[in-house]
């Protein structure tokens, strides 16, 4: 994998990789704080700002009211004026509460002013399906937020990429959306030791090389697309693995040297298809790459209903290193 | 600067808020049925709990043990054709709605049988047959759902009430200000009830509301508010038949502040550490609902330590029936994914 | 046109056929109501309720606080309880207040409910950029609602696509977001007499036959795409212009038609680009129609920034004719 | 039914909310000031008008005319490093933080040299020198928006106090109470100025608000109200310095409900059938905050009818030199669409 080791590896799972890049931002900028439900006292429902009230104290690690949008536009506000906010949302479902502050107000000021006013504010939180939690608690607002000039949109899916990403959102004078996801939290991985990981937003990475088909994801559908890749070798495909990373801006780069390559491209998301990521990068390719492409750019994602609580369903619901394997075979026109 | 002289604002009509001390004064069968109605709660949210430690339930699950008073005090009040609403803590508002607890079992195990067909799980359900509209997993989100029966409910002139229960928790969304400025302005026959648990999940009230009086909470838009005992089902059931003839009267919405407690955990994954073994002992011992009923249907020798023990095997039989019929009912239909999007 | 004439057709502004849309409906059905801010005596802010209040009186045409959240979810629990309320939001930028209210509650409930409990609710009102409003007016929120199972999305063009939309939107046990266009409401068309003209939802339309190349449209971009067209006829191309009219569920059938045909498509809407409706056409025909593609499929949409204020750069930010032309050659790959 | 005793609340803090009736004893320096601030808004909206007649100015276009006096008396109140914000209809407030006349007008015309460069256009107007922190479009936003430059203010010590200007329509929006709610848990410095003109488009405040006492709203979060003459410009002072006092002394929020009037439509589109023509000619005629600034002037002897002249042909030459150079200032380049995205 593209780590680039300068220090020693250390193992971490997401969410202490989280924590670290909130913690050694806030060491290091005393304009950052942390606001959000149970963030504080609590230590986070998902316990990602784990001694974080400890350390920095209440003034910068504050519990709110149930007040999303109240809380969001105060964050906005605070920002306009020169603090950097973190807000976390406890899923990013609740964030439809204050969607207009995210979109209107954050996203929105620098151009209407004329370039006056910024908004440096990171607004993270889990996104997608966690296990079993049914509809309202499982959506994927990726497609939503990279719709929106103005804001950038992160999703990682590593623990390094989630330390090195947030510290870069933190530090980055743009308002960010951070997409996390609740699954990956527990999930271990090597991360970089020291506190001056950094990973550039907007950079998407080849994640594993291969020469037969590509595959396109973020966040939760990357470790698929690798479970995928592995059982393809087992066949005779050799897939190559790429994680977008950021949504916005979107690096195709990579994918479009890819497709170069393998001439063939699926695009994976845990998430709805109609208008999703998965559609935007099939168009993007299309136009940029139509010559190389000697099948159509597929899509892998959720189905194209509310997700259902039943454990059958909601497995028939989600994507699965099943579905990816299926689905690149018939882009490689293998049954 | 010039000293600010200031009058006291001109005497008009204000609704009063206050702390209700009444209590119901319930007839030997009443009180029976209430006893055996929170003793059903009780014992069908242990068992959800246990399946839960199974891992025959999934999700979130949110026990509501401790706060049986509250929803068996104001069902009490209501008549057929009256509508409920409520957030995800939602199990024992559907058993006192009268909903087969098979179904609802079934629905925790997300299984064919459930009374969403499994698709809604714990947080999603409803009976629109019993009048209850859910069962909604985004707080605050259901006061303004329970605004908009009442309003049709007003519409269609049927004379009935609809009641909104929401929790301390959720008291400090905007919407419920958005939709308490409607019902009053409209005089929409809906009555909010806030259970306050005194924690939303690890917050305590006063950690996150200014006015920590949450029956004051009508007051910026001239609604009536009471703090109610919410742990006495005598207490309860007072202040909601004064509430229900309030709103059925055409007096528009009114406000009941029901102080009360969650024994358990916010959900199931919630090991509580925000609050003392003591406070949460202290509750249960001087306050618990069941023990309550319990000890007035002894001294009032309506009820020995036979029927007693009767009424909890009557009881106990039903839950472990409900659990056999969620644990049997089979997984629903692979093509039920694709079912109930669009009518 | 495919305006299947039985009656006579009189000449109405798209406002005029919305307003009698709405009437027509409040005659047939009792349970049905309008409510929204100045929809009542003020005949509505764009004056699409001109009358109403006083054909069918405060009870069933109400104004509102200024509370989108509010009367969002109070429309959609008077829908869970049988009434069939018309919820128009001055413009659907001010949805974003409500926007839990109308995904949550209103798209998925049945889902949830195991099919129990509906939600006949329509939401409406005007979409996209009207003239000089800037960045916080401006949005068009089509794709976001596209995204989301359980809703149905119409946007129309026409006075006679408006009016007979919104009396099937009306009629649709399901909840369906109307997006309509301040722009066009002054616009006339031709429209069939009597009350039984309903357009269903979920079938676009080919509005101008050709050959050489096939426009796709919506809203407001049809128009320009039949502009476009007659440009580009004189300059010897015959193009195809086709009107989504709802956007989900999609129609796609008469693209795919289409592109068969002229083995070239150009989808063009008047918004932004990623994530939007021109991807997910884009991403869908390359799916279905690959082999008949002789070129990519091409999108024209707005600036990929948000909406300036100034009038020559909310021209540049627009999508136009020229545009669209300018485009149309490439698709062909003539000059 | 049993019959329901209640207790009065037991008495304990309570915020007292008000009719303010002190006026601001300023000296003659203050009242000339006061007026030429005035007049300059009043005229400056004037031509915006003209303006926008004359295609100059596209979109929505808000004007201010009639409540000259309540941004006037609270900027007075302010100090330097205070903040603002306001909505959509803010030329008004721009000038009275000092911002110049040229870069508000040249942003009504979208040109260059617009004080967003053209890109903002009137609803969207800042100035971080100025402490001016919008001009925004959406209602209700800037109330949760100036509750967080506040926190800001807290978070720094700066010792500064943040004014968030909105509407008796605002006044509903959830968002609001979502901010009154941590503003006064959180004892931020804030300071709530609703600008009651009686109507929200055409929608009566009576039409839209259970409580149509908007000073009272702040009641259910305990934050306390006055209500204020706004069409006094010494009335607002006095109630402004009040509330500043209040607020930077740490003692949290303060809602100043101002009783106002607008003589125009809403915005320039609107032809205001809503109300009577006589209802606004009694409003001017009897209210008018500049009559009533002028008068006082006349009356003590500050000014005579020769040097108010003077004022008004300085502040004519102002208005005309802006709109001059609203008229000349080119449109902004056209790369500057693609600038100003991302920092
Ligand atoms: C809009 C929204 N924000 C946050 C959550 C997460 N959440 C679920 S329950 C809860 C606490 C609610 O507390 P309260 O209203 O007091 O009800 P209780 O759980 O005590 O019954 C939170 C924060 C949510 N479901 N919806
Ligand atoms: C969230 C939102 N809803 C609706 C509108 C449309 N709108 C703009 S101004 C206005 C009236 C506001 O009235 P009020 O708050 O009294 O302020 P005033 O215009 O009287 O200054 C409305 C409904 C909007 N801009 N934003
Ligand atoms: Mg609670
Ligand atoms: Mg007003």
């Amino acid at each position: 994998m593209s780590i680039d080791v300068k220090a020693g590896l250390k193992s971490q799972t997401v969410r202490e990789a989280l924590r670290d890049a909130m913690a050694e931002e806030m060491r290091r900028d005393p304009d950052v704080f942390l606001m959000g439900e149970e963030v504080a006292q609590y230590q986070g429902a998902y316990k990602v700002s784990q001694g974080l009230l400890d350390e920095f104290g209440p003034k910068r690690v504050m519990d709110t009211p149930i007040t999303e949008h109240g809380f969001a536009g105060l964050g906005v506000g605070a920002a306009f004026a020169g603090l950097k906010p973190i807000i976390e949302f406890m899923t990013f479902n609740f964030a439809m509460q204050a969607i207009d502050q995210i979109i209107n107000s954050a996203a929105k000021t620098r151009y209407m002013s004329g370039g006056q006013i910024g908004c440096p504010i990171v607004f993270r939180g889990p996104n997608g399906a966690a296990s079993r939690v049914a509809a309202q608690h499982s959506q994927n607002y990726a497609a939503w937020y990279a719709h929106i000039p103005g804001l950038k949109v992160v999703a990682p899916y590593s623990a390094a990429d989630a330390k090195g990403l947030l510290k870069a959102a933190i530090r980055d004078p743009n308002p960010v959306v951070f997409l996390e996801n609740e699954i990956l939290y527990g999930k271990t991985f090597d991360v970089p030791e020291g506190d001056d990981w950094i990973v550039p937003l907007g950079k998407s990475a080849v994640v594993r090389e291969g020469s037969d088909v590509t595959l396109v994801a973020y966040s939760i559908a990357v470790g698929q697309c690798l479970e995928a890749a592995d059982a393809l070798a087992a066949d005779g495909v050799s897939a190559e693995v790429i994680d977008l990373r950021t949504l916005r801006p979107l690096d195709l780069e990579p994918v479009i040297a890819s497709v170069q390559k393998t001439n063939r491209l699926l695009v994976v998301e845990e998430g709805w298809p109609t208008c999703g990521i998965s559609a935007e990068v099939s168009a993007r390719v299309t136009e940029q790459a139509f010559d190389y492409l000697d099948a159509p750019v597929l899509r892998v994602a959720n189905a194209d209903v509310p997700t259902p609580y039943a454990a059958n369903l909601e497995k028939l619901w989600l994507i699965s290193p099943e579905k990816i394997i299926t689905a690149a075979k018939a882009a490689l026109y293998r049954d | 600067m010039a000293k600010l002289a200031t009058k006291k604002i001109s005497p008009r009509y204000r609704p009063l808020s206050q702390i209700a001390t009444a209590t119901y004064d319930a007839s030997a069968e009443e009180l029976k049925t209430y006893y055996r109605q929170m003793l059903l709660m009780r014992r069908f949210e242990e068992k959800a709990g246990q399946m839960y430690g199974m891992g025959l339930i999934g999700g979130f699950c949110h026990l509501y043990i401790g706060q049986e008073a509250v929803v068996t005090g104001i069902q009490a009040a209501l008549r057929p054709g009256d509508k409920v609403i409520t957030g995800y803590r939602d199990h024992a508002h559907m058993l006192a709605c009268g909903i087969d607890p098979r179904a609802v079992m079934a629905e925790l195990t997300g299984r064919a049988g459930g009374i969403s067909k499994g698709k809604g799980g714990s947080m999603h359900m409803f009976s629109v047959e019993h009048g209850f509209y859910g069962g909604h997993g985004i707080v605050g989100a259901q006061v303004s759902l329970g605004t908009g029966i009442a309003f049709a409910e007003k519409y269609r002139e049927t004379g009935g009430v609809t009641v909104a229960y929401f929790g301390d928790g959720a008291a400090n969304q905007g919407q419920v200000y958005e939709s308490f400025n409607m019902a009053e302005l409209w005089k929409l026959p809906v009555i909010y009830v806030i259970e306050n648990n005194q924690y939303a999940m690890g917050t305590s009230v006063n950690r996150a509301s200014a006015e920590g009086e949450l029956y004051r909470r009508g007051e910026s838009f001239r609604i009536p508010g009471r703090q109610v005992d919410g742990m006495n089902v005598l207490a309860v059931k007072a202040a909601a038949d004064e509430a229900v003839a309030w709103s059925r009267g055409g007096n528009g919405p009114i406000l009941l502040e029901m102080k009360t407690y969650r024994y358990r955990g916010h959900s199931m994954s919630d090991p509580a550490k925000y609050r003392s073994k003591e406070e949460v002992q202290k509750m249960r011992a001087e306050h618990d609902p069941l023990d309550q009923a319990k000890k007035r249907l002894l001294d009032a020798g309506i009820l020995d330590e036979e029927s007693l023990k009767t009424i909890d095997r009557e009881v106990k039989e039903i839950v472990a029936d409900a659990a056999d019929f969620a644990t049997a009912s089979p997984e629903p239909e692979p093509s039920e994914l694709w079912t109930d999007v669009y009518a």
